[in-house]
């Protein structure tokens, strides 16, 4: 039988106090398969760790159980004793008698009882311990960062700048995200374009990084080190190393479409490009709007390129690589206009989003940052902004709170300020959320310098008006009704995860939560990390986020992934799931319940994934014959704890 | 109802044209009332096969021996089984297709409509006869079933000797089939939980009180699980060796082989198998009501399955063996399951 | 010494009896069972037959032979032996009795197990006639018994309608009725002829048997490889009725009860054990030398009609008739021994 | 004067929730009652319907079982499995007529060192009335 040596610690007093730590180790001695039981006032010490070692030399013992604090402390340094000593490290298992004993009960005698049973526990359990060794994987050196925004940017250079190669996806022509769109930025009202653009050139310069703009990831397989992904590479009818921006086509096409850019504010032609600085700074031509790609059909653009770069017979291309890590940064979109008709959005042109004000307010926006009315192209003497647009509104729209609002919309009446000094900017709210650095006073400066005007109350109803657009609300700490006859109104739309959002996470089989913003691992030790081992989450794909907390997210991110890519390989905890297949007929429940997609079916029986598998031991539990069982913690363990924690 | 000529003719000509290695039916037996299972092989065996509301076994059991038969043989005929199926035993294949024990391919499904009748009670008949021997039972005209005995013969109405589960039935036409005889005219339950009424009106100790002294009475003669089409596991955890033995399996591990009960039929041991097979059967238990029918010392048992088949209904909204699509009871969830019972 | 008894004064006696610890059939359900009999009024002799025979009373399915304790000086072990205490068993069917001779056999012989017999020895088995056979499927005249054989009982009871023709056959008999003497009458010479006339009725009602069956011990020798086994086990599902409830089944397994295992503290439990199920012969390698229903049916078959008579001269059947009403598919052994008697002809 | 009933309760708790739930109440000294062993398993969800029979079966007066909240589970939807399978046994153990005081799950999160304690304070307060549990235990 398998000896055993137990080694009780007294913790100073802190389970001798309340423990007969004498006790405990003269009745473990008499339990069946213990060669060795002895006591020590601190068993994590230098002695303490040297006396382990000696008993297991000198009485051949095959395991050790430490009865002392909770394993979440020592566990590791005892598997390193025992390792030390010539054991495999699984052959060392804790009982913790301080956190779950010696700490939360005052009777000795009790106490010493509830000890005894849960070194025995222990005793039981560890004797059933299989030695193992880490599951060792190989690394891809590589990462894959999904989504061109501020985040997805930050996350590739600092991967990039630590020596990795970076495949950067962006499902648009250019990267740049919404940052790009943005006038200035809060607190500091620096110039949105001015600080992103160098980063941007730098994405498209770096040797490490592969920038892929118009392009998709179809389909993610594989595990951490090693993932296989497929990026399917949009036609854009125009090679990049041709073209050398002369703008003719432009000129030349007679198409006219809402710029997305300007969202919607201007048009564009069906080839295009997105905006002055895009990188990677070249045409495309968008075939939904093009009438066709024959020359019959138009085919002017082609015709008036001198430097014959557009190419109708250009072909969506499947592009296969490995990764190792991979960064999901996919961003956010703004609450759909459709579902915001009560304040007649998309109804009247002086209702506009926050994105549009900031093209307003750019100096390569629409008016060239003049701002004027989009219906009169007049300049608009009372604005009155909206907070909480969708969000905050568990009855109709977002139950969450969308975070950036209420700093953008202080950012928005202060630049219309600037703009137009003799203007009146009112600001509808609940209540005025400005955690951050700065950003308080940010708030204070509008009101105290530039008089905007802050109206406590929601808005209940938007209509035009002989060329006006009236607001009428309730100011709810006078409980006076306002009436505004506003020139235009400006809605804090609320954030929602970015479109196709929901698709890419089952491909990357990412997990969700309720609102469709990507789950993190956990929400408060593992916020960049997603559920999937080797998968990051990075900014306003997992949460609302202003730019220094998606920067901050995404540089986490980043190191996160290092991390994993600047190991040689990876080790994996071999406590994982195993198939008795005399007993397993294949029913697959295992693989249903499996969090992790670490079971599959093959031929009639199933097979673990033992890098997947995290040993949680669900499909264990699930088994009607428990044919599959979690390594070091099977039944048979349990079965014998459970006897001798009953005092059997 | 089900013509007994048709389902010869079909039975022979699948044999005929060798769609199957072989059919499974009823035949009547030398001696008794109940009929026994018929294995044809031949087309002209068919003529032994008999469709009477006698006919209480549910066949698909037969599967699980041939799926054992086949894991022997080294090239093994993989011809589809033809099965004479109820609307129970189609749920009963439905739950093992469910589960991927069998293929659609491994069987040819006959299914036999039960209509507005079903299949006799053996205990509830004796009582009615009082003493006299009944030879034969036909389904008569309008739910009644006319039963032949020394003293000639008597219509009785069907729902007096009906078995429990039949007027309980929740698919008196089977679910799923290759052909259906008889006519499709679909029967449910008002209550399909009504018997259950008896146990769940007791206090807890009176359950308690009935429990113990049902299965005191058990011999552990696990009649119930191996006349039970679900209980297809290799090795139960209510045998002494629940671990299959291979070329590594050392000696300590056969020495400390897990005894979730021990043998001794005490009500402790008792409890323990019958509450385990309670719990493995939820959600995958059809009703087919064999358990309760085979047991030598009539042990309620249909009490222990028929009530979690109707908490997952409650609970969980799962019905088993109408979908073999449908994820298992406890291999799924949904996030708006109750947890009023979690602290 | 023959007795008359008026039904109604059975309670009486039975009081008479309390030194005896008493079982009679009792009615569960629609089921008859024997148990400790704790108020004599309800004891009814009317009963058909029981789901398990009366040997489960000497022979029970769980018995604890010996507990062993361990402790500083080592594991103490301590046999655990039944008292003998006079136990008196109503209501037995000559078949049952005839099958606890048969029991005697194999637990008697060169080492005589004392668990058995000292419940065996102290045990006196009160029989009932069968008038009418209790069972459809009785077979006992087909091997060599009858309704009313007295083989094995210490007493006989016959049912007069109104009155019990009771035989004492052993000194254990006579001593039950010494013990109620005085509600005892002597038997008419009418009595006595009744008692055979309704035998012979009885007989006569016995529908079912087993043709010339001397044939079939030397008929199954050469059997053993015989196909019949597949054919007749194809509907079986492994499950211990027939030999559960069989009268002449004996086969038991012993298993440590472990109630705590430091200090080492358990009991060692001889329960029924059944050769119909699949790991009755599981080797600890993983072999099982009857791996099949069809060698686990013939096993059962070779141990009554073919072993049992070459070592003892008997068959190891008494004809109850339980295997074939309880079974769940109906395999019915007087069918197979029919097929293997007409089997190559 | 005969000494106060004291159950025994067999507590399965999940690593990453329920026991660093409990190892907190330690860490804050929270007093609670020690008639509970703690079997820490990986997940709420491993914790097979055998393992509750068979603590019965062995002479447990109350099991718990418990794990992260939802939405929390370490391995994202194991408590959710746990929560369907141990809604059917608990079902299952009265119908048989267990005390339901008996059999008990709580959601005890890392941080929910108070609520562990309580947790224990009221299931200890709950089964002595009830004296020892014999109905399932094997007899000694």
């Amino acid at each position: 039988m398998k000896r055993t040596g137990v080694f009780i610690c007294h913790c100073g007093i802190n389970i001798a106090g309340t423990v007969d730590v004498k006790l405990v180790a003269s009745e473990l001695a008499r339990h069946s398969g213990v060669a060795h039981s002895e006591e020590y006032v601190y068993m994590c010490s230098d002695p303490g760790q040297n006396l382990i070692i000696k008993a297991i030399k000198e009485k051949k013992l095959d395991n050790v159980v430490v009865a002392c604090c909770s394993p979440t402390l020592h566990e590791t340094t005892f598997r390193n004793t025992s390792k030390s000593a010539g054991l495999n490290p699984f052959r060392c298992e804790i009982a913790n008698i301080r956190e779950q004993c010696s700490w939360v009960h005052k009777d000795m005698k009790k106490a010493t009882e509830k000890a005894i049973k849960l070194t025995k526990s222990a005793v039981e359990r560890v004797r059933r311990n299989e030695s193992l060794e880490p599951i060792s994987i190989p690394v891809t050196r590589k990462a894959l960062v999904i989504g061109g925004g501020i985040a997805g940017i930050q996350a590739s250079l600092d991967l990039a700048n630590s020596g990795f190669e970076v495949i950067l996806v962006e499902r648009s022509p250019s990267i740049g995200g919404h940052m790009i769109q943005l006038s200035e930025t809060f607190p500091t009202l620096d110039c949105s374009q001015c600080i992103l653009t160098p980063k941007m050139v730098e994405v498209s310069k770096h040797p490490k990084i592969r920038l892929m703009t118009y392009s998709e990831v179809q389909d993610v397989s594989g595990y951490v080190g090693n993932f296989k992904v497929k990026i399917l590479k949009k036609p854009t009818y125009v090679n990049p190393d041709k073209c050398n921006l002369c703008d003719e086509c432009t000129k030349v096409c007679p198409i006219l479409v809402p710029n997305e850019f300007d969202i919607g504010l201007t048009g564009r032609r069906a080839i295009y490009i997105p905006f002055p600085q895009a990188i990677p700074a070249t045409y495309t031509l968008d075939i939904s709007a093009c009438p066709g790609l024959l020359p019959i059909a138009c085919g002017k653009c082609a015709d008036v390129c001198e430097a014959k770069a557009i190419d109708y017979d250009m072909k969506p291309k499947i592009i296969e690589e490995e990764v190792g890590a991979i960064i999901v940064a996919s961003g956010f979109d703004l609450y759909d206009k459709q579902l915001m008709a009560e304040y007649g959005y998309g109804k009247y042109a002086d209702v506009l989003d926050g994105l549009q004000f900031e093209r307003l307010c750019s100096a390569s926006g629409p008016t060239k940052g003049k701002i004027l009315r989009p219906s009169d192209k007049k300049e608009p003497k009372e604005v009155v902004f909206i907070q909480c647009v969708g969000s905050r509104d568990p009855e109709l729209h977002c139950a969450y709170c969308s975070k950036i609002c209420c700093m953008y919309t202080v950012k928005h009446a202060m630049l219309y300020k600037h703009h137009v000094h003799d203007g009146q900017a009112y600001i509808f709210y609940i209540d005025i959320r400005s955690g951050g650095k700065g950003y308080e006073e940010f708030v204070k400066r509008a009101v105290e310098e530039d008089g905007v005007l802050y109206l406590r109350g929601k808005v209940s109803k938007i209509f035009e008006e002989n060329g006006k657009v009236k607001v009428w609300g309730v100011d709810t700490l006078s409980g006076k009704d306002i009436e505004v006859d506003a020139d235009m109104v400006v809605l804090a739309m609320a954030m929602r995860p970015s479109k196709g959002a929901e698709e890419l996470a089952k491909k990357l089989k990412l997990a969700m939560d309720k609102d469709g913003f990507l789950a993190e691992a956990h929400p408060k030790l593992r916020p960049v990390e997603s559920v999937t081992s080797g998968m990051f989450l990075a900014g306003a794909a997992q949460a609302p986020k202003d730019i220094p907390e998606a920067v901050a997210q995404a540089s986490g991110a980043a190191a996160k992934a290092i991390a994993i890519l600047s190991q040689e390989r990876l080790f994996h905890a071999p406590t994982v799931a195993k198939v008795n297949l005399n007993l397993c007929t294949g029913c697959a429940m295992c693989v249903s319940v499996c969090p992790y997609d670490a079971i599959s079916l093959k031929d009639g029986k199933v097979e673990v994934n033992e890098v997947l598998c995290e040993g949680c031991g669900t499909c264990s539990a699930t088994c009607l014959r428990t044919a599959i069982q979690v390594k070091n913690l099977t039944p048979l363990q349990i079965h014998e704890m459970i006897r001798v924690s009953l005092g059997g | 109802m089900a013509k007994l000529e048709e389902l010869k003719n079909e039975v022979k000509r699948i044999l005929k044209e060798g769609k199957v290695k072989y059919a499974i039916g009823y035949e009547r037996d030398t001696n008794g009332l109940l009929p026994k299972p018929a294995f044809i092989k031949k087309t002209e065996e068919a003529d032994k096969l008999i469709w009477e509301p006698t006919c209480v076994y549910n066949l698909s059991r037969f599967l699980v021996d041939e799926k054992r038969k086949m894991a022997k043989e080294k090239n093994p005929d993989q011809r589809p089984i033809g099965l004479i199926i109820k609307g129970c035993d189609s749920r009963a294949v439905v739950v093992l297709l469910q589960e991927k024990f069998i293929k659609r391919s491994d069987v040819y499904l006959i299914g036999v409509s039960c209509e507005n009748s079903g299949v006799v009670d053996e205990r509830k008949l004796q009582k009615k006869l009082k003493g006299k021997k009944a030879e034969k039972i036909e389904f008569g005209e309008k739910e009644n079933f006319v039963v032949t005995t020394s003293e000639g013969k008597i219509e009785i109405p069907a729902s007096e000797i009906l078995a429990e589960r039949c007027l309980e039935c929740k698919a008196s036409v089977p679910v799923i089939s290759d052909v259906l005889l008889g006519e499709k005219t679909k029967r449910k339950a008002d209550n399909p939980f009504k018997s259950l009424e008896r146990v769940e009106s007791m206090s807890a100790e009176e359950r308690w009180a009935f429990w113990k002294a049902e299965l005191d009475k058990c011999i552990r003669c696990y009649a119930c699980r191996s006349v039970c089409p679900m209980c297809y596991c290799d090795e139960c955890v209510a045998d002494t060796i629940n671990f299959a033995v291979t070329a590594d399996t050392t000696a300590e591990e056969k020495a400390q082989k897990i005894k979730w009960l021990e043998k001794s039929p005490v009500a402790s041991e008792n409890f323990v198998y019958h509450m385990v097979r309670a719990i493995h059967l939820a959600g995958r238990c059809i009703d087919c009501g064999e358990c309760e029918r085979v047991c030598p010392l009539d042990i309620p048992l249909r009490f222990l399955n028929k009530y979690l088949e109707k908490e997952a209904q409650e609970l969980f909204g799962y019905e088993p063996g109408f979908d073999p699509e449908q994820p298992s009871l406890v291999a799924c969830f949904k996030d708006e399951d109750p947890q009023d019972f979690i602290r | 010494m023959e007795k008359i008894l008026e039904k109604k004064s059975l309670p009486q006696w039975l009081r008479k009896l309390s030194s005896y610890e008493i079982y009679a059939p009792t009615k569960e359900g629609d089921l008859w069972n024997f148990r400790l009999v704790v108020n004599p009024e309800s004891v009814d002799l009317s009963h058909f037959q029981t789901v398990v025979s009366p040997k489960k009373i000497i022979f029970p399915q769980r018995e604890v032979l010996l507990e062993f304790n361990s402790n500083e000086d080592g594991v103490e072990v301590r046999e655990i032996l039944p008292e003998e205490k006079p136990t008196v068993i109503f209501g037995v069917r000559p078949c049952d009795a005839k099958a606890i001779i048969l029991t005697d056999k194999v637990f008697g012989g060169d080492f005589e197990d004392p668990y058995y017999w000292r419940r065996r020895k102290s045990t006196a088995l009160v029989g009932l006639a069968c008038t009418p056979p209790p069972s459809e499927n009785c077979f006992c005249l087909s091997v060599d018994g009858s309704p009313h054989a007295k083989d094995g009982l210490d007493m006989l009871m016959t049912d007069l309608r109104d009155r019990y023709f009771l035989e004492s056959l052993t000194e254990k008999g006579n001593d039950l009725i010494k013990a109620g003497k005085e509600l005892f009458q002597e038997p008419k010479a009418a009595d006595k002829k009744e008692a055979e006339k309704i035998w012979a009725e009885s007989a006569k009602k016995i529908k079912r048997q087993v043709k010339d069956v001397k044939r079939i011990p030397a008929k199954l020798k050469g059997m053993f490889e015989s196909a019949l086994w597949d054919e007749e086990s194809l509907s079986c599902i492994r499950c211990g009725i027939c030999t559960y409830l069989c009268p002449t089944c004996h086969c038991f397994d012993i298993n440590d009860e472990i109630v705590s295992s430091s200090p080492l503290k358990g009991e060692r439990v001889r329960t029924w054990d059944n050769c119909q199920f699949p790991d009755f012969t599981m080797h600890s390698s993983g072999h099982n030398p009857r791996p099949d229903r069809a060698t686990r049916l013939r096993q059962r078959i070779f141990h009554k009609f073919q072993y049992f008579v070459e070592r003892f001269q008997n068959y190891q059947c008494t004809g109850c008739g339980r295997c074939v009403s309880k079974c769940p598919v109906r395999i019915d052994i007087i069918e197979v021994l029919d097929k293997v008697r007409e089997y190559g002809k | 004067m005969a000494e106060e009933f004291e159950p025994t309760i067999v507590a399965f708790l999940c690593k990453w929730c329920s026991s660093a739930g409990s190892d907190l109440a330690g860490v804050s000294r929270m007093e609670y009652p020690p008639n509970v062993v703690p079997i820490t398993v990986m997940c709420s969800g491993s914790v097979s319907p055998l393992y509750i029979f068979s603590a019965f079966n062995r002479g447990a007066d109350g099991v718990l079982i418990s794990g992260c909240h939802p939405g929390d589970c370490h391995y994202i939807k194991g408590n959710y499995y746990a929560r369907r399978r141990i809604a059917l046994v608990k079902k299952l153990l009265e119908y048989v007529g267990l005390e339901p005081e008996r059999f008990q799950m709580s959601w005890v999160s890392a941080a929910e060192g108070t609520k562990y304690t309580q947790v224990i304070k009221d299931f200890v307060k709950e089964l002595k009335p009830l004296g020892p549990q014999t109905k399932l235990r094997r007899n000694r």
